[in-house]
């Protein structure tokens, strides 16, 4: 059984690094990889040698029977597959409907790692969760490239810098680190989600979470969210608008899978920003938090600067490549046995990522 | 001639009591701290020598018939029963042993009284004199009936519920009173032998009864109490005899068994009054799994005496780390151990918390060296080596249904195999379960201890005792 | 009263003694940490077998013919004793792992 | 007495932040000022109405009884000044000899501000340390702009991930700074002076010091490093080689005040890091203490970034620029008595600092 | 009839007694914690009341006589010079009143023993009893004539070098054997009024000359040791008159002042013949500055108890608090403190340290929220209404001389002005100056006291020494 | 040695309560924090000021006329008083500090 590894098109990173090549070759399986296809990562094809193959980028489509890829491939490599090969990717199927339509034209099956399943179980394949943690690190380091101030309280004999102000709107995985990373330089850090965990999540790395007193009591509910008040969420988000206003950094991570990300930072809100503030929108790409924002861009409002990004992981190439390797190694080796696919359809885990199949 | 070697030899035993009952004070005050406890065992047994040697020297009334052979044969026989018995014993077993011990002592004391009332038997005590007999029976029979309880119940051989029943308490007021007017009225009148024999059974059945209603958990509490009763009658009877380091001895061991109750007490957070009135282990958390299993409940200076006599402790941080906010008192207990010669290190489970890493950044702010954190695999190998894992708020990562209940939603994840270790403790708040909501064998494992509350104050408690070894 | 007045007067050292042995007793205690509880209650179970004292001196003033004192004499030096050697024993044991260190610091 | 500001030319920070503006108004001046001066520092010309009068260009360089500049200006500026006015900036005499007989063409007394002496009570005027301090911190953030790895320990369900390796060379204001940054985001961090006192220095900041024998006393020196022998130099440069082979990350800040910057990193160093590392080299403009640095580019040698830049206090204008100008109003405070310049050449903080009168 | 009253009588002297006792002996405990040592000294009052009272109605020889007038005359008199004057003295100079009032408790012995000499003038004591009666006399003189040395040393009246010389030691041995030589001669010989006075005036001499060599420092620990001394007259006299609560109080104070003086000495790290021997505060680290002046030194135990009953406390970081690494033990303090009422602040200098910004980065790390911190300007206006500064590792930031000394090399250089504050206490190693290299007259400041040692380790023993609070 | 040997024997419990009230006084002292060295130092002192009974029992047994005993007596009384009087109160005052709290916790 031959697994592909292709050059990114539009991704530094690369879906295997050579230890995970070595990890699939013991289950059986042939490596071949795409030249330079870990430059980006500085992974040199030389790094690759002991463990796979280098072989043009035709040959392997048209060989491999498996092609594993970060970025899902276009027609390109699709059409030029084997019958019967598998694909492996970051479909996103729930953001767009055509994907899985599209995907049906071809004679492949198709799993995207996306679609695991967050159980306790599936944790070490989970993608989504090591790529935003990359992300929300790295969201922080973005935004103080573009903050002409410090983060950290300076009390100098040039004067005393006040410690910048960071909220975070959205506590999931890449929240959660970005809160991490920027209580590490100094900042004076406030979150909010509307998770009924993340209140606790959040003080658990010693930040404030942004609240409002009145919620509704949710013991009864045994731990899970109980609907609010219309009047209270209001207020909430009244309260979050205002602390929008004093953040010098604001980082939102907020998604709602299969919708359109929710808008947090409105315009109203960035007016009232002081100017050289930055935003950071990790879900730009699903329609992002910040009014303004664009995917890929940095847009500058009222001298407050929005950096669209919701590739964020792609800043930090090499370990994002190690832990994405590591991810389809803990998930190919439920799928291969033997140097054979060998797909057990009572898993969950494999059930539920399959999104196509011949 | 004679007269001078009475009191040449009375000067000896003399000084004999005196240097035994400055033994006893002193021993009993270097058991009270660690370093010099053993050595405080060893100055009162070596009190308790002296004291035999001036017993056994003592001028006494019809001098000259000893009886040495009776008394030898009952030292041997009594060492040989007592010294195996107290060598033999598992770690565990051995508050039970004590309440033995401690009921023999209240016999003993018993069996004086009964004689000096059956030789007294005719000729009219002073009331005095005949107060300090009959509180000598009774106490020792008490002491006696009570401690054998206390025994059969921490040995599991007698349950809670077989001995008593509603409203034991009232039967237990009525008892008292019954044995007091007995006792006085014995004390005004005399008493026959039957009647002394009536008082005598009384007095065993309220022993017994007194004890019943109190729970298994409490009986440490009890048998302190009761050793302090055995004190007051050894005390009482060295009135009988008019020996003063048996006055003196039994005062302290009266003194200090109450105040130890107290301290015991106010250990468990409850007051004497509370434990006596009774109710199986009422303030205990009680925590049973659901095949009926009992999570086994430690306190903080079990704990902290388990930590610094370690040569390796494993710490295990989880999201309860987090939530708490203890990385920082970790951090402080981890130094004290440290600079003790213990071996500290901390196994980090990849999804430990609730998010990639979390540890690391709550560990880092702490300050903790990177070289000591053990990832899964390192920590895995490490664990069997380890003499105790501090399982600090995690409760998944250290789940053994991940390896061996294969219908468990966590079945496959690896997890650390704390229970690989010599023992572990766990510190959480209750028995609730973790993030994947299911419950946890390890706490029922019999490695397992469980250390309730919140893990920055337990761990704070933890620095407190320690501090204190 | 008069009882109590003359007893107070005539064994004024022996209250004296009395009461500065309980307070003697308490203080010695009074700051013992919790690991030692159950040690000290050993310990001091142990010292209350002192009451064999008693013992040995009943045997020894009994005539060699009265059976019954010294019969339950004998019984209660053998309780004594085993409260003696045993509790005595059993507290060096549970004092064992005091042993080590301090090490270091 | 009038105190002109102009808009930098090739640098985002401003010489008089508002508040300055207030202060040296304060003291009896005049403050004029170019629009559009502090638009890069997030400082409106609105932000200075109040406190300054908005003028153009050329009339504030023709009127002006003193002008600030943190940049010196050109002959555009100095040959249109008054005669017998006065020109504050950084000259940065000591690297260049020609500057100070530059000056002397043009009929104005010449104030540099990074010659003031860096005794104790120049300290809230030492421009030199502020803006250090600034690129220490920044340094690090830069670094991390291009490492393609994650700086902290990371243990996660994806696989661990080690610390980064941090060596700082150079444990000045830039250094020591640039030493608790990456301390703050969980690095490793390793430094290396040749200073006695760093040592405590470094290690006062929680970071190991790489330590090496034989170094030169400088205890006489006033607190500037002194030239080391060539032995000593070898010695370090094989220790620096070997800690820099591990390293992730090196930072470079040593200067020896009018000499060319020591060159710590040479290329056969350069050759034995891993690829991804990255180097940032504070010491680019004076010559640069790493082999390949320019000064103001990001170099790629055998997938090492080498990014040469003596000037990332600008990178963080909106803070840069309040510091300098705290540090301009304590200057000027001990200049201006009254409103009009009054100099006190008893005064070793101005003799020093005027390197060139009319 | 008569009998019978002086039974019910002399009972209640001797419960008088008893309660004396024992409230003195309760008082003692209470003393030794802070929460309960006002109480204690209560307890013991009430006790001498008890005491008192006893020995007005306590049935005596002669009894009759009773000579109240003389008695109400003396204790008023008594009362009425020590009184104000205990209330009068400032709280520096309390030990010299201390001493001063234990001189006179000796005198008081002293006195007793001569009455007693002169009345059995020609009557032979048993050598038991002359023994005690000189002992009395003995011990009564020493510790008046030394007692009061040791309050015209501390009070700086007298200096050490005008009452000593070199071999004193020598001296004062031989004034020993002669003292003890005298006094066994007239223990077994009896003495003539003139050979009693002799020996008073000789053990007048030992007594001062005993505590000549003792060095100024030192005088607590000598003045305790006195203490004792006048315990030990005072139980002596206890015996001349068949006292028993003079008795045990004397003993009592004899026996805890012995240990407290011990105590007192590891305290000071030193053994007690080591103070003894003398050699004027030699163990203590001793700074003087050039005009002179001198620093004084605080042990962590004052400077807990400083902390502890601060309303306000100011903590000054510098340099020193970077190399020490003392950020987060620093910080356990500061939750310590603020956990018992306290309101702590720091007050950060812009340049303390050695880079912009230091002090900031080391407090992040120790989780300081910001609020806490003041810049100069804040701290200054905050510094006279705060009652104690803890100034960890700084120097030139905190010198005074900045402002007022022109040709200081920081003269004007904006500076904490700690001084404003009601107490100033300085961590560092030694009198080593900073970073500017110039000498703190700050440290001789009446305020300030130095505690000496590395930052973390003192800080570290005032965590430890405020827990005892 | 007859002597001390009847003394001995006389005095027994006498010696008891000596022996036990020395380790009483050195126990409830062990402990104490060197914040409290010196009150209790002075408050110690204040209770060996229980000589001044002995002064009283002095003039009390002293005849009237006896004026030598009297007034020495007196001065007896006067310092013994001083010591109890000014020393509880000094020692107050220096425990005055040690008023306040425990606060919060
Ligand atoms: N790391 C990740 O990226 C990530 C992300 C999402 C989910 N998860 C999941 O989170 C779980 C992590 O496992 P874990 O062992 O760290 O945590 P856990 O299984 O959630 O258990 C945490 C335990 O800490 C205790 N606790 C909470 N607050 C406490 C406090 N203040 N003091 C003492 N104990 C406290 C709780 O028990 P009491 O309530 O009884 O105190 C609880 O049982 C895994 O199931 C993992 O799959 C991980
Ligand atoms: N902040 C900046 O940017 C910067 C830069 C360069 C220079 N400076 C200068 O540095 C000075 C800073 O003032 P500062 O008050 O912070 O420091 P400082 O004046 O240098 O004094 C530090 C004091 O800390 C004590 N110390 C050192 N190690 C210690 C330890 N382990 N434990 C306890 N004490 C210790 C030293 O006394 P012992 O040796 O007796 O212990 C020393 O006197 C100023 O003169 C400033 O001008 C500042
Ligand atoms: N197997 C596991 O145990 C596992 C693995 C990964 C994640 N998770 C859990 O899943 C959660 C979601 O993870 P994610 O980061 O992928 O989520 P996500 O990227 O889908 O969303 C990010 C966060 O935004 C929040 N959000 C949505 N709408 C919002 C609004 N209007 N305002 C504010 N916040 C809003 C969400 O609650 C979520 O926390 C995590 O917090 C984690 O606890 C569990
Ligand atoms: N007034 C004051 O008190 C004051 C103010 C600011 C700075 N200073 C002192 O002056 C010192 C220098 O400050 P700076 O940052 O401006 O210095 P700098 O920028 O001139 O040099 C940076 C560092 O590089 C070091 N260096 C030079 N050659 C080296 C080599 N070959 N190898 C390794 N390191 C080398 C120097 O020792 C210096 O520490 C500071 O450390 C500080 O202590 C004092």
């Amino acid at each position: 059984m031959i697994v592909g590894i292709l050059k990114e098109q539009n991704d530094p990173r690369v879906a295997l690094v050579p230890i995970g090549a070595k990890k699939i070759s013991g289950l059986g399986a042939e490596i071949w990889i795409e030249s330079g296809a870990g430059d980006q990562s500085y992974l040199s094809d030389a790094s690759y040698q002991d463990v796979a193959t280098i072989k043009p980028r035709n040959e392997i489509i048209s060989t491999a029977d498996m092609i594993i890829s970060i970025k899902p491939g276009g027609d390109e490599v699709l059409s030029a597959m084997k019958s019967g090969a598998t694909v492996i990717s970051m479909f996103a199927p729930y953001n767009d409907d055509t994907v899985v339509e599209n995907l049906k034209k071809y004679p492949v099956n198709a799993f995207s790692m996306d679609m695991i399943p967050r159980t306790t179980l599936a944790q070490s394949m989970d993608v989504l969760s090591s790529m935003a943690s990359v992300a929300g690190y790295k969201s922080v380091l973005k935004a103080l490239e573009h903050l002409p101030r410090y983060m950290p309280m300076m009390i100098t004999a040039a004067g005393s810098i006040k410690p910048s102000k960071v909220l975070v709107l959205g506590a999931g995985v890449a929240g959660l680190q970005a809160i991490a990373t920027a209580r590490r330089l100094g900042a004076m850090v406030e979150a909010f989600d509307t998770r009924a965990a993340a209140k606790e999540e959040v003080k658990s790395l010693g930040a404030k979470f942004v609240e409002i007193e009145g919620a509704a009591d949710d013991t009864a509910a045994g731990g899970y969210a109980v609907e609010q008040s219309e009047a209270f969420l209001k207020k909430q988000r009244a309260l979050v608008q205002e602390r929008a206003a004093q953040a010098d950094i604001i980082i939102t991570t907020a998604q709602v899978r299969g919708r359109k990300a929710p808008l947090l930072v409105p315009q109203e809100t960035l007016d009232k920003m002081k100017p050289g503030s930055v935003v950071v929108d990790l879900a730009a790409s699903s329609g992002g938090n910040c009014a303004n924002s664009k995917q890929g861009e940095v847009v500058e409002y009222n001298g407050v600067k929005i950096i669209g990004d919701s590739d964020l992981a792609a800043g930090m190439p090499q370990d994002s490549s190690t832990l994405f390797s590591n991810n389809v190694c803990n998930y190919l080796a439920i799928m291969i046995k033997e140097g054979k696919l060998d797909l057990d359809m009572d898993n969950q885990i494999i059930r539920e990522s399959l999104i196509s199949s011949k | 001639m004679e007269v001078v070697e009475t009191i040449e030899s009375s000067f000896l035993v003399n000084l004999l009591y005196l240097l035994g009952a400055v033994a006893f004070v002193w021993g009993l005050r270097l058991l009270s701290s660690p370093d010099t406890a053993r050595k405080g065992n060893t100055y009162a047994a070596i009190g308790m020598g002296l004291a035999i040697i001036g017993a056994l020297i003592e001028p006494v009334q019809n001098g000259g018939n000893n009886n040495y052979g009776w008394i030898a044969g009952g030292m041997i026989a009594g060492a040989l029963i007592g010294f195996p018995a107290a060598k033999k014993i598992k770690m565990t077993a051995m508050p039970q042993m004590v309440s033995v011990f401690n009921g023999l002592g209240g016999a003993c004391a018993m069996v004086l009284a009964i004689v000096e009332l059956f030789q007294n038997q005719g000729t009219t005590m002073g009331l005095g004199q005949a107060a300090i007999v009959y509180f000598t029976l009774l106490i020792g029979a008490v002491s006696f009936t009570g401690s054998l309880l206390a025994f059969a119940k921490l040995d599991g051989r007698i349950k809670d519920k077989h001995v008593t029943f509603k409203g034991h308490s009232i039967l237990n007021n009525i008892l008292l009173l019954v044995v007091i007017g007995f006792m006085v009225f014995l004390m005004i009148n005399g008493g026959t032998q039957g009647m002394i024999i009536g008082f005598l059974i009384v007095s065993l059945i309220y022993g017994f009864s007194f004890v019943a209603p109190i729970g298994g958990a409490d009986m440490p509490v009890v048998i302190s109490l009761l050793n302090s009763f055995t004190g007051l009658s050894a005390a009482a009877a060295g009135l009988i005899f008019g020996n003063q380091l048996m006055l003196v001895g039994g005062i302290l061991v009266g003194a200090s068994g109450t105040i130890l109750t107290v301290l015991m007490c106010e250990a468990m957070n409850r007051s004497l009054f509370n434990v006596l009135i009774g109710g199986f282990g009422g303030g205990a958390v009680a925590a049973a799994s659901d095949d009926g299993k009992v999570a086994k409940t430690a306190n903080a200076s079990d704990v902290a005496i388990q930590l610094f006599y370690s040569q390796s402790v494993m710490f295990v941080p989880g999201y309860g780390l987090a939530v708490a906010q203890a990385q920082k008192v970790v951090k402080e207990l981890d130094d004290i151990l440290e600079a003790n010669g213990v071996d500290v290190k901390y196994a980090i489970h990849p999804v430990a918390g609730r998010m990639p890493g979390h540890m690391n950044v709550l560990l880092a702010e702490a300050d903790v060296p990177y070289p000591k954190l053990l990832d899964l695999e390192d920590a895995n190998s490490a664990l069997p080596n380890t003499d105790l894992v501090v399982i600090v708020g995690a409760n998944d990562v250290v789940n053994p249904a991940a390896l061996d209940e294969p219908g468990s939603p966590i079945y496959g994840m690896p997890v650390l195999n704390v229970w690989e270790a010599k023992n572990v403790v766990v510190l959480k708040r209750s028995m609730s379960p973790g993030y994947a909501g299911i419950q946890n064998p390890l706490f029922f494992h019999d490695k397992t201890k469980m250390l309730f509350g919140d893990a920055k104050v337990s761990i704070q408690a933890l620095v407190a005792e320690v501090k204190n070894l | 009263m008069d009882t109590i007045v003359q007893f107070f007067n005539g064994n004024l050292l022996l209250i004296y003694l009395l009461i500065f042995t309980v307070i003697l007793g308490f203080e010695v205690i009074s700051k013992v940490p919790t690991v030692l509880h159950t040690p000290l209650m050993s310990g001091a179970n142990a010292i209350s077998g002192v009451v064999i004292v008693g013992a040995i001196l009943l045997i020894r003033q009994s005539d060699p013919t009265d059976y019954f004192s010294l019969s339950l004499g004998l019984i209660g030096i053998i309780l004594g004793m085993i409260n003696v050697a045993g509790g005595f024993t059993v507290t060096d044991r549970m004092l064992e792992m005091f042993k080590k260190k301090k090490a270091k610091s």
